[in-house]
C-alpha cells in the first residue's frame, strides 16, 4: 500500500491501464508534455510516448468527437475536460453521440470513452472554474456518471471506468485533490496523508461502478452526499453528534438505490447535498426516488442542502458552499420531526 | 428603424417564378485542370480548391490529367451502383407515399459523390455517411432489403427500430452509423482515422457532409484536428446548392467554394464535378494515396444539385424554381456516365433499358422479402421489450423495472 | 376573438411583436423565406423584410451567440432551433454566456434573447426529432424556462418571453401545433378548432411568466403536467373518473410553486408526469420540492409518469410515450392509498 | 501496437534545456508588403495572410504603405498605455504573490495588440475582449482603480465580487465583459456589429482571442456568420505562440498562419507584427475603414509572444526555455515604438524614465484608492446577500427564499 492523494491515485489509474493495455490512450487539453493543469497525467507522456498521451487543441467538442472516432476504431480513449465548466461545448457529441451510438446501432457500435473533468468550487475559481455540472449529465441516458470523494475510490472507480464499455463522465471534486476538506477553509489544509482511503493499493485493483458505499453506519438519520461533499458531512455529523448514516453516492447514475433505500427505511429521516445549484439538481432525483420508494418510512420531509441557485461567486465562495452549518441546522431540521 | 439596414442578406439566384439561373457557378473546362502529385506541398496546389476538376466533357470523352483509366467492368459496376440507388430512392419514396414507411430521403442527382467514392476507396477504409449517402452501402454491396428493413423498423431493422429510416449503419461493411445530428460525423471520422494512425495501420477513413452543415462547430473541429494531426482522412461537402430551404450562400457559398475551407488550415482543398462520376473517382483516388502514404487528410467539395426535395417533408417549390434541377449546368450523374460509355463503346442504350428493368425488378423483390420481415404495424413485430436494450451495455436495474412495466401494460 | 392553432398563435405573437418593437428580430435556419420548416414564422419576412426575419447558416451556437451580440447591441432576438434535439450544439453560449451575462457583470450587460424549439414526440421522429430536454435547462439558473400547452397560452406566453429581459427557453410541444392530443393515436386528429383554447384575440395580450394554471380543479389527487401532457393528463383523468386538479405548469423555471403546494395540500396526492426521460427529469424537482413543502398533507408517495430512460424510439414511440393507461394507473395506485 | 504509429504530433521548436528557436516564424521586411485599398476584394489581397506586415525597420524607422503617420501626440499617448499597462501588470502580479488578490493575468510583451487597435478604433466601437487585453481598458481611459477593484472583488468591483479577477467590462467605456469561457464573444461581436448593420449605424464591433482558443467552435461561428451577413467586425486573432502549456503549432499553427484561415471563408486576413505599434495601428485603421464602408469583416492575426506566464497559477519553464523570449524576433513592443520614437525626435530616455516613475506613481496611487475600498478579506466588505442579485432581472421566490435563509445563518 501507498499512501497517494487523489492526483497520485488518479494518475495511477491512467498509468495501470496505459501499462495494461495498448488501447488506453489520453488526450487532452496541456495533459502531454506538461502533465495537465492539476498535474493528473505527469509523467505519462514521458512512459507510454506522444501516440498515447496527446496535447490536443482547444476545443472541447473536437476531443470528444475524435475521441469517439477513437473508440470506435479499437481505441479506448480517456479525454480530460480541463474544468467541468468547459464540457459545455462538447455537450453534443457527448449526448447526441457518445450517449447514443449504441442504442441507435442496436449494440454495432459503441465507444468506450472515459471523460475525465474536475469539478466543485472552492478554489477562488469564480463562477467558471467552480461548477458541478452532473446533473445535467445524470439526465442524459446512456451514460454512467461518477464522482469519486477519496484517492482510493478515485483510482479503482476511474480503473473501472476506463475497462467500462459505456461511456463514463468521472467528475474529479478538485477541492479534495490534495486533500480530505471538511467545508471549514479557516482550518489548515489537511493532507491525504493520514486518511485511511488515503491508503492506495499501487497496483491495478476495481471499484465497482454503481454501488454506493455507506461511509459511516448510524441509525438517525440519513445523509446522502458525494464528491467534496462526504468530507463536510462528516464533519457535519460530527458537530452536531447525530448519529447519521452517511452514503457516498459515488455512481450517480445508474444509482443504486438499493443502498439507499435500505438506509433510509432504516433510519426514516434522509439530508442530500450536494455543491451543485439546487433546482434541477441531482438531489432533486434523490429526494424523488426516496420519497416514492420509502415513503412509509419517512417520518420528516427529505431536505436539501446545495449551492445556492446562483452561479458560483468568486468573492463569497464560502457563503455559497453548502457548509458545515448548513448541513448541520439541516440534520437537526429533520431530526426535530417525531 | 432610423437609418436605413446595411447588413448584407446573401440572395439566392432564383426564387419560385423565376427563370433559374446558375451563372454564379464557376466552371472549368474537362480535363483542364492540373494533377499534382499526391505528395505535394497543400500551398502549392491552391488553384484545385478554385477550379473544377472535370473529366467528362460535353461530347462524352473522358480526358485530362484527373482521367481515372477504369476499365469496362468498373465503369459498368458504376452505372450499376448509381442507377440502383436511383431505382431504390424512387421505389421508397412511393413507399413513402403509400404511408409504407414514415420518411425517406433521396439522393437523386447526387449518386455519383458515393458511388464513385466508396469504389475508389479501400474496403477496409471506415466511412462516415450523412443520410443522403445511400450510394455508399449500395456500393459496397449492401443486400436492400437490409436498408428497406430499416425503413420498416420491422424485425429485421439493424437498428430495431429506433431511428428514423434511411439512418442505417453497416458495421461488417465498415460504414459507420449515420446521425440527426448534422456533421457530428465529421470530427468523428478524424478521430477514426487519428486511431489508425496511432496504431500504424493502413487504413483511412472518408466521411460527408452537406454544404449546410459545413458551418456547423464540428466542421471546423473536423479541419483543425485533421490538420493538426495529418489523420489519414477524406473530408467530403457535398455542395448540392441547398440545405432544405436555405441556398448554399447561406452557409457561406457566396464568397469561397467550399473546398477553400480547407486551405485556411493547409489542407488540400479541391473542388471537383460531383456529377463527373469519373471525376469523382479520380479525386477521391487520389486523397485516399495521398492520406495512406501519410499526406494527411483532404478537403473535397463535390459540386452538384440536389435534384429532389429535401426529404419527404419538404416541398422545394415553395422556395426554388420547379425547373431548377434541369438548368443545372452539371447535367445528371448517370447520364453522363451512360453517353461516356456508350461514346466509348462499353455500353449501349438498349443495355441501359434492360439494366433499368433488371435492378427494379431486383428493387421489387427486395421490397418483398423486406416486407416478410413485418413492417411498423403488419406482419412480424420487433419486440417492444428491445426498447430497453442498448441503452447501455447490460441493462440496469431501473431500466429492467421500466421494462417489467411496460410488460405489465401489455399483458 | 379568431381560432388558431399553435403555429398561428406563434406567428401571431411574433407578427405582433415585429410590429409594435423594431428591436425584435427573428432569426434561425429555414425562418425567412420559407417560413421554417413547421411554418412558424411564415408570411414574416416577407412582412417585415429580410433584416427583421433572417435565414441562418446550420449552426446552433452561432445562432445563440449572434443573437446575444445583438441582444448586447439593442435588439430582442428571438431565435429559433429547428428541433429541441439540435439545441446541444448551442449549450454552451447559452449556459456559460446568455444564462450568465447578467449575473457575471452585475447587470451591466444582458442578452433579452427568446430560443424558441418544437420538441416533444409522437410524429415518427425517432431519437433526434422528439426529445424534450427542458430538465437540462431548468438546472441552468439564469434562465426561464417555458412550454405552452395551447395556442391562447402559446401566444400571450411568447409574447411576455419577447418582451423580457431576461434569456427564456420557450419549447413548444410539436405534437398539439395542429391539435390537443390526448395520447391516442388511433384517434382521428383533432384541430384545435373547438377547444376553448383555441380562441385566441388577434391582438396584443400577454399571459404571465411565472404562472401554474389550475386546468381542470379537483379535490382527490394533483396532476402535474405541460405541454402535451396537459391534454393527456386530462384524458385519463376522465377515463378513470378521478377528482383531479390539473395544473398545466406552464413556466418550469422560475417555478409557480405556490400554487402546486396549494393544490396539494388539498389534494393530498400527486401525479407527475412529463415526456422527458424519468431520471434527474423535471418530475425530479417537481416531486422533490412537494415531499418537502407538503410532507404532512401527502397520503400517499408522489408518482411519476414519464418518457422511459431510454432514447426515444421511431418504431415504439407509444410504448415509450407515458399515455393515458399508464398516467391512469398511477392515479389508481395514488388513490389505493389511505 | 502491433505496427510503427504514424500520427503526427506537432513539435514545438525547443523545450526546457534547449536553444530558443524561432526560425519557423516567417518574416517580412518592415515596409516591404503592399497596402491595398481598403475596398479591394478578399481575394485579391490573399498575399496579407502570408506576409508580416511591419512598419518599424531594425533601424527603428517606420516606413512603407502601412505607415499610419501618427503625430508626435499619438506616439506618444500610446505609448504611455502601453507601458501603464506593463506597470499595472507588475503591480497586480507583485499583489497576487502577496495574497491580496487571488489571481492575476500578465500580458506583457503583448500590449501593442489592445493598444493600438483601441486607439485605432472610434470610440462607440464595441470591444469584445479576452482575458489578457487589458490594455483595451487603459486606453479607453479606465480609471485603473476600478480595475483593481475588480481584481480584489471589493466594495467598488464592477461584478460585484461574483467573477474571478481580470474579467473586467465597462459598459459605458463600450467593452464587453471578458468571459472565463475561451472564444464566446468571438462570435458575440459578430451578432453586436450584424445588429449595428441591421440598425444603420456605423459602429462596429471588434473581439480578440488567443491562438490557441480559434480551435474551438465559436471561431468558426464567428467566420461563417461574419462572412455571410458580411458583419462590421475586426476580428483579432493573438498568436502569442503559446497557449498554457501547448505550442502554437497544436492549434493548427503548423501548417499556416492563423490569418489564412479568413481567407477559406473568404474573409481577408492580415498577418501583422504585433509587437509593432504602429503596423497594428494601421492594419486596424484598415480593417476598420473597410468594415464601416460596408466591406464586412477582416482577420487579423497579431504576431507576438507571451513573454509572461500564463497566468498566476502556472510555470512556463515547465515547458519551454527560460530565455525563449529574449530570443523572439520581433522584440518588445515598448521598447520598439521608444526606440522609434527616440529616433525620430519626439521622445528621450529621460523622458521615458520619468514616465515610467510618474506611471509606477499613478499606479500606487491607484491601488491604495483601490484599497479604500476593501479587500475580500479586510475593509469594506460587499453585501454577501448581493450574491442572489442579478441571476434574473427581478429575484424569483426561491432565491429571496435562499437568501432569507442565507440571512439567518449570518445573524
Ligand atoms: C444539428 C442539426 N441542426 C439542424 C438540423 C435540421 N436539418 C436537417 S437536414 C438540414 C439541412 C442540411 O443541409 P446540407 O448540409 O446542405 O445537406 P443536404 O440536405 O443538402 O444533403 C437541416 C437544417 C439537424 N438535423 N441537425
Ligand atoms: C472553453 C475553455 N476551454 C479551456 C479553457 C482553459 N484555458 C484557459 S486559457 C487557455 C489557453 C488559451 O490560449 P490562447 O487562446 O492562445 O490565449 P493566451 O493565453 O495565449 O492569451 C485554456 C486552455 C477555458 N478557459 N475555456
Ligand atoms: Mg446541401
Ligand atoms: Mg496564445
Amino acid at each position: 500500500m501507498a499512501r497517494m492523494n487523489m492526483i497520485q491515485a488518479i494518475n495511477s489509474a491512467m498509468d495501470i491501464m496505459l501499462e495494461r493495455d495498448t488501447s488506453v490512450i489520453i488526450i487532452g487539453q496541456d495533459v502531454g508534455y506538461f502533465g495537465g493543469v492539476f498535474r493528473c497525467t505527469e509523467g505519462l507522456q514521458r512512459k507510454y510516448g506522444e501516440h498515447r498521451v496527446l496535447d490536443a487543441p482547444i476545443a472541447e467538442g473536437g476531443i470528444i468527437a475524435s475521441a469517439i472516432g477513437m473508440g470506435v476504431n479499437g481505441l479506448r480513449p480517456v479525454a480530460e475536460i480541463q474544468f467541468a465548466d468547459y464540457i459545455y461545448p462538447g455537450c453534443d457529441q457527448i449526448i447526441s453521440e457518445l450517449a447514443r451510438l449504441r442504442y441507435r446501432t442496436a449494440g454495432d457500435f459503441f465507444a468506450p470513452v472515459t471523460i475525465r473533468t474536475p469539478c466543485g468550487g472552492g478554489i477562488r475559481g469564480g463562477q467558471t472554474h467552480s461548477q458541478s455540472p452532473e446533473g445535467i449529465f445524470t439526465h442524459v441516458c446512456g451514460l454512467k456518471i461518477l464522482m469519486p470523494s477519496n484517492p482510493f475510490d478515485a483510482k479503482g472507480l476511474l480503473i473501472s471506468a476506463i475497462e467500462d464499455d459505456d461511456p463514463v463522465i468521472f467528475f474529479e471534486p478538485k477541492r479534495i485533490y490534495n486533500g480530505p476538506f471538511d467545508g471549514d477553509p479557516n482550518k489548515p489544509a489537511v493532507p491525504w496523508t493520514n486518511h485511511p482511503k488515503g491508503e492506495v493499493p499501487e497496483d491495478y485493483y476495481t471499484v465497482p461502478i454503481g454501488r454506493a458505499e455507506i461511509v459511516q453506519p448510524g441509525e438517525d438519520v440519513t445523509i446522502l452526499c458525494y464528491g467534496t461533499m462526504v468530507h463536510v458531512a462528516q464533519a457535519a455529523a460530527e458537530l452536531t453528534e447525530v448519529d447519521a448514516e452517511i452514503i457516498d453516492i459515488r455512481t450517480m447514475s445508474p444509482l443504486d438505490v438499493d443502498t439507499i433505500t435500505t438506509s433510509v427505511e432504516k433510519t426514516g429521516r434522509c439530508v442530500i447535498t450536494h455543491e451543485a445549484t439546487r433546482f434541477s439538481g441531482f438531489g432533486a432525483e434523490l429526494a424523488a426516488t426516496i420519497q416514492e420508494e420509502c415513503f412509509y418510512h419517512l417520518v420528516a420531509p427529505i431536505l436539501r442542502v446545495t449551492g445556492w441557485d446562483t452561479p458560483y461567486p468568486h468573492a463569497f465562495e464560502w457563503e455559497y458552499f453548502p457548509g458545515q452549518q448548513r448541513i448541520s441546522l439541516a440534520l437537526e431540521k429533520v431530526l426535530e420531526e417525531t | 428603424m432610423a437609418r436605413t439596414p446595411r447588413l448584407h442578406i446573401p440572395q439566392p439566384p432564383a426564387r419560385p417564378g423565376d427563370e433559374p439561373d446558375f451563372s454564379y457557378v464557376e466552371l472549368s473546362d474537362a480535363g483542364a485542370v492540373s494533377r499534382p502529385e499526391v505528395t505535394s506541398r497543400a500551398r502549392h496546389m491552391e488553384n484545385l480548391a478554385l477550379e473544377l476538376v472535370r473529366v467528362i466533357d460535353d461530347q462524352h470523352k473522358a480526358l485530362g490529367p484527373w482521367h481515372p483509366q477504369l476499365d469496362t467492368h468498373d465503369l459498368q459496376v458504376g452505372l450499376r451502383h448509381m442507377l440502383l440507388t436511383r431505382v431504390f430512392d424512387d421505389r421508397m419514396m412511393a413507399m413513402q407515399r403509400q404511408g409504407k414507411i414514415s420518411f425517406y430521403i433521396k439522393s437523386t442527382g447526387e449518386e455519383a459523390v458515393s458511388i464513385a467514392p466508396a469504389m475508389a476507396l479501400q474496403p477496409g477504409d471506415m466511412l462516415f455517411p450523412s443520410y443522403r449517402t445511400q450510394g455508399l452501402q449500395i456500393a459496397r454491396g449492401r443486400n436492400l432489403a437490409d436498408l428497406m428493413c430499416q425503413c420498416l423498423s420491422n424485425t429485421n431493422d439493424m437498428c430495431k427500430g429506433r431511428q428514423m429510416p434511411v439512418m442505417y449503419h453497416w458495421a461488417r461493411g465498415n460504414i459507420f452509423s449515420v446521425s440527426g445530428n448534422l456533421t457530428t460525423q465529421f470530427p468523428q471520422a478524424v478521430g477514426w482515422a487519428m486511431a489508425a494512425a496511432i496504431k500504424g495501420e493502413d487504413d483511412i477513413a472518408a466521411a460527408w457532409i452537406g454544404e449546410g452543415s459545413s458551418a456547423e462547430a464540428d466542421f471546423h473541429h473536423a479541419l483543425t484536428f485533421a490538420a493538426v494531426y495529418q489523420a489519414p482522412v477524406v473530408l467530403n461537402v457535398v455542395n448540392n446548392q441547398w440545405a432544405i430551404s436555405t441556398f448554399q450562400g447561406f452557409a457561406g457559398g457566396e464568397r469561397r467554394p467550399f473546398a477553400v475551407r480547407g486551405l485556411g488550415h493547409g489542407i488540400p482543398g479541391i473542388r471537383v464535378d460531383g456529377n463527373d462520376f469519373l471525376a469523382v473517382y479520380a479525386v477521391t483516388q487520389w486523397a485516399a494515396e495521398r492520406a495512406r502514404q501519410g499526406g494527411g487528410p483532404t478537403l473535397i467539395e463535390h459540386v452538384t444539385y440536389r435534384a429532389a426535395a429535401h426529404s419527404t417533408s419538404d416541398d422545394p417549390s415553395r422556395y426554388r424554381p420547379r425547373d431548377e434541377a434541369k438548368a443545372w449546368p452539371l447535367g445528371d450523374p448517370i447520364e453522363r456516365l451512360k453517353e461516356h460509355m456508350i461514346v466509348e463503346g462499353s455500353w449501349s442504350e438498349k443495355q441501359h433499358e434492360k439494366l433499368v428493368v433488371e435492378l427494379e425488378e431486383y428493387c421489387a423483390e427486395a421490397w418483398q422479402e423486406a416486407l416478410s420481415y413485418g413492417t411498423m404495424t403488419t406482419g412480424p413485430q420487433l419486440d417492444q421489450h428491445e426498447l430497453f436494450d442498448d441503452v447501455l451495455k447490460d441493462i440496469p436495474a431501473h431500466l429492467l423495472a421500466q421494462r417489467d412495466e411496460l410488460r405489465s401494460l401489455s399483458d
